[in-house]
């Protein structure tokens, strides 16, 4: 194992770098700009039981600190990602991925991580209760405990892979979420999904994004994504993946010391396709630098 | 190869009212067709600009893009040496045969692509016929190229209650195969006047702008298409104008 | 009244442009740089009945989006401000400012606005409910609407100035929140103090903030402010002073088409001392490209 | 006067091993004293950098900065032609009386500073002894430019156990009035081993660098101060060093 691998729930990554859900597709994209398995994992477009064709256009909007997005979970379904997607997928890379679960009902999340969970190619399931751009679903399981747990509850029962729960910072008391979540079973949380915003068309004063509003991402959002990590790290013991605002190998650095076990990457793909590559290269310098041999000894330096 | 390349300025100058031209000299040639675009990192900004490709002669990429929001400001005020592209990005204009006719229909800084296309088009022996709509004369663009080329063109203005579109049917083009680039609503309004093959490209606010984030995502009648990676040029026949309300 | 100009509870500024409370002092370091009369108003430092000394160094860390900031509400005291502060601010500067009150109690709230509300140079009250960097007060006030509404009866008792609430993003039910408080009599509200955050130092991965915790501000959180003015404008019938993240003209004019009808500026202030000036240059200019005759009709835009 | 001014970059150069050499020209010609300082925006960061001037003359300010983290390393790598300032901001060193003596101490990046000081002190017929630390003898910075001045100076290294304190007392310095500037804890054992007058220059993270927000404000001995306008040059009798702890 080398100096960048971590593990999460058994699952060890010879690196920690996973690009975020929504940021890479199903994998097909980024590999006209590299050898995609030089990725630590990464995690699936957020995938519901059935195909959905998401919100009209425009889906997206910018900010002076990132980004804003309202796709609204298009997804083929996930009976298309398994029997079209993953055999396609399997060819190019070889690592595993992230099963990223969406859905409207805790059956609909039971039964998308039933398909995913028989799936070799399937490292983790990663339950997304966040996702602040589709109505009726998503994020009201990210907002209420209770619902949450079910939906924890309900899938441990039907998949023995690692089940990740990836929160929502609309969430109004993210701590007593993290821990119901860690009582009902999950084997990890990931911290966090995008931020409710909106921007207005400078002409018409109108919102820009046909949803609305969005969900904001990028640079903009580390700081209350690091802090948010820094108050949960020290009160649970399942393990953290970092998410937000991610966009060099210091941020890689500052969200692990604050307690990330590993780190996802969403908008900096987008931003610069190669983001990924050129932090895996600048690693190891930062790690020399701080006279750290591992990276993994680096999750949680802020408390010791 | 599609990739990340950066680009020594070669040129970047206004070249008309809010337009400028901006020649891009890749570390390496990249090659494009017609209808293909780059994605623009402008220093400062997080999401990248798409720029479809003017032309590109000798491994010189031509762009030209207009002032629309403080992205292409602050690009029109860089002074920096280089710029970071992606490139080439999504599937250019089906050539048409050799010999065969082809309709170029643009509108405002939608001429641009075009232009490339013309270039392509003319060395395949095609005969070609442009109608090029602008607000008013003073913001024509690619006239003199124009005139320098072997097609046959109409100029025309909105200030004098002239368009694309209703040029089209007053000179009868509207049997010709056609490719068009222009805001939506003229688009959709060749869509309903023209009978023969054709060809829009297509735009719209983008994440990624090679296929990611699902960003463009759009549907079409045969699905949900993404304009950067499955398009920007889509045929007529795919195209729901319902979907760009 | 210019094209500019903008109405407050019956208090009318010449333009909406209002420095925001910690980023403009007293008033009186600006002038360094340009005459403070160009403002709308401004508010003062956040003012306690007490002088305060405020956290320890470091006090301040930057991030891709703007800053934090754990000052902790150094202030000399309402008491020296009234004294010995007001008496030299109005000989440079002529116009009305916002007080911007902190406390710890109810009757601490009440007694500042009481000694405030008694002097000619104050325009209205703000009531900080909202800072996230002292322990014990402040930001407590702003997550319960409750306590939030008692501060808000309180003050209105003790004085005739229009009485605006600052609140925070803190808050986990922002709306209602917004409309106890409306109920309880405030004549206003702005959105928004601070975001919840922090850096860790590279180095040591220790905070770099003596406090931990900071308020995140600054383009970063733009979108995010926008969406809360968004949602709260048509379901309340208070002016609304936006606050958070403004930079340029143009987010002046998206924050009012929100529903704004005043916008305060905070860490631009700091980044860029004169930037107030050159929005207030550009503002007409962007009038004439949107052809809108007067500024203030701009408020609400979105909704129309 | 206190303003904002756009500088044309004279030479940007590296001149000691992580330590460049930045000359700017202002628009209009900028009064400073030895310690002041100037606030310097760095394209695409927020907060402004403080930096001291090492020396101005004829108008064109001098600063050497060292690489400190990711706003210093864009500056380092900054290819435009003009920078954006304020200044000039601070209260300077209390100059010397003419054919007094002063003593110069500085630890590393902490001695650009004092280079300003000497050359005016020496104006005034002043008698100079510096002693200058740093890490080794490659980080060395001024040197050359000392030797051309009438100071009697002493260079010491970390690598060679000898630091700036060492030095004071081996050579009998201790009581000579004295100007510091460096790491803190340099700075706090100087307090500890003179007896004499003596000021300090501090520096901390600040938010505005011109008094407005509070982000430097440090209890003294007679109060709460900020760094930024009170300061960054305070009298050794104020100084509370358990504030920098
Ligand atoms: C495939 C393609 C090719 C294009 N080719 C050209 C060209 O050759 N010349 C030219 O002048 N313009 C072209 N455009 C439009 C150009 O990308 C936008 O004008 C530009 O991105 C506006 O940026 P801004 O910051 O100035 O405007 P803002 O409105 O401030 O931009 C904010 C955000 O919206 C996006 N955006 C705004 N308007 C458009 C638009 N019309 N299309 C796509 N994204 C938009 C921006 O990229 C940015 O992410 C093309 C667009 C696409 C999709
Ligand atoms: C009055 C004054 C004069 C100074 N003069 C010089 C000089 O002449 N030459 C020189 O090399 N350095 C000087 N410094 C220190 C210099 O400002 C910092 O090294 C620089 O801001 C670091 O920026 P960074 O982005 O590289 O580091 P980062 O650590 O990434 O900076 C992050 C934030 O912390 C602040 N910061 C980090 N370190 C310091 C520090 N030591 N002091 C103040 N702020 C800091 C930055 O300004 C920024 O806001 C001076 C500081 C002050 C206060
Ligand atoms: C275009 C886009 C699409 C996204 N789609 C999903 C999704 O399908 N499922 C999900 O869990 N998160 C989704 N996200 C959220 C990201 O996975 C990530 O949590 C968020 O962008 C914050 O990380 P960042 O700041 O590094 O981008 C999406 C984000 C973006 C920008
Ligand atoms: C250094 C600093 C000090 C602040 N002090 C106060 C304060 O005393 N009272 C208050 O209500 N808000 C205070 N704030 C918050 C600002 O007034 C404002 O709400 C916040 O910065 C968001 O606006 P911005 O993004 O434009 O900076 C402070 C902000 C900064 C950056
Ligand atoms: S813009 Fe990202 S998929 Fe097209
Ligand atoms: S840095 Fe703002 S007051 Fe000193």
């Amino acid at each position: 194992m080398g100096e960048l691998s971590v593990t999460l729930s058994g699952l060890t990554l010879d690196n920690p770098l996973i690009p975020a859900s929504g940021t890479f597709g199903y994998g097909f994209d980024h590999a006209d700009f590299f050898d995609v398995n030089e990725v630590g994992s990464f995690s699936i477009k957020g995938t519901t039981l059935h195909p959905r064709s998401g919100n009209p256009l425009p889906r997206i909007a910018e900010y002076g600190g990132g980004m804003l997005n309202a796709v609204g979970l298009e997804n083929p379904g996930v009976h298309a990602v398994i029997r079209d997607i993953f055999p396609a997928l399997s060819k190019v890379y070889h690592k595993k991925v992230l099963a990223n679960v969406s859905g409207f009902s805790v059956e609909e999340y039971a039964k998308c991580a039933a398909l995913f969970g028989r799936e070799e190619i399937v490292g983790l399931i990663e339950l997304n209760i966040s996702c602040p751009n589709v109505h009726g679903g998503g994020m009201s399981f990210g907002t209420d405990p209770k619902t949450a747990a079910s939906v924890v509850e309900a899938v441990k029962k039907v998949t023995k892979k690692p089940v990740y729960v990836k929160c929502t910072p609309q969430c109004p008391d993210l701590l007593t979420m993290c821990r119901t979540l860690e009582a009902a079973g999950a084997d990890g949380l990931v911290l966090l999904n995008t931020f409710l915003g909106m921007r207005l068309d400078f002409k018409s004063g109108k919102p820009i994004l046909a949803n609305g509003t969005g969900g904001v991402s990028g640079p903009g959002v580390f700081p209350l994504v690091l802090q948010r990590i820094y108050e949960i790290y020290p009160k649970v013991n399942i393990p953290i993946i970092g998410c937000g605002g991610v966009s060099s190998a210091r941020d890689v650095i500052e969200m692990m010391s604050a307690g990330a076990a590993a780190v996802e990457i969403g908008t900096q793909n987008l931003t610069d396709p190669l983001s990924i590559i050129k932090i895996k290269h600048e690693l190891p310098l930062l790690l020399r630098e701080l006279g750290i041999k591992e990276l993994k000894n680096i999750t949680g330096r802020a408390f010791r | 190869m599609t990739g990340e390349y950066t680009c020594v300025i070669r040129k970047h100058e206004l070249t008309a009212p809010d337009t400028y031209t901006l020649l891009l000299e890749p570390e390496q040639e990249i090659p494009f067709r017609p209808g293909q675009f780059i994605d623009l990192a402008v220093p400062g900004f997080s999401l990248r600009r798409p720029l479809s490709v003017t032309d590109c002669e000798g491994g010189t990429i031509r762009l030209t893009y207009q002032l629309t929001g403080p992205g292409t400001r602050a690009l029109s005020e860089y002074s920096g040496e280089t710029l970071n592209i992606l490139a080439p990005l999504g599937n250019g204009f089906l050539l048409p045969e050799r010999g065969e006719k082809l309709l170029l229909l643009g509108g405002g800084i939608g001429t641009a692509p075009l232009i490339f296309l013309a270039r392509e088009a003319l060395k395949r022996g095609c005969q070609l016929t442009a109608v090029f709509g602008f607000r008013s004369p003073d913001r024509t663009l690619f006239q003199k190229e124009l005139a320098g080329l072997d097609i046959k063109t109409f100029l025309c203005y909105d200030s004098e209650g002239e368009n694309v579109v209703s040029v089209l049917k007053k000179e009868g083009l509207a049997g010709i195969p056609f490719a068009a680039c222009g805001p939506i609503a003229m688009l959709w309004a060749v869509d309903e006047v023209t009978q023969a093959p054709g060809q829009f490209s297509l735009e719209c606010r983008m994440g990624c702008g090679f296929g990611a984030c699902m960003g463009c995502s759009v549907k079409m009648r045969s699905g949900m298409r993404r304009i950067c990676k499955d398009g920007p040029v889509f045929d007529r026949k795919e195209v729901l104008w319902e979907s760009f309300r």
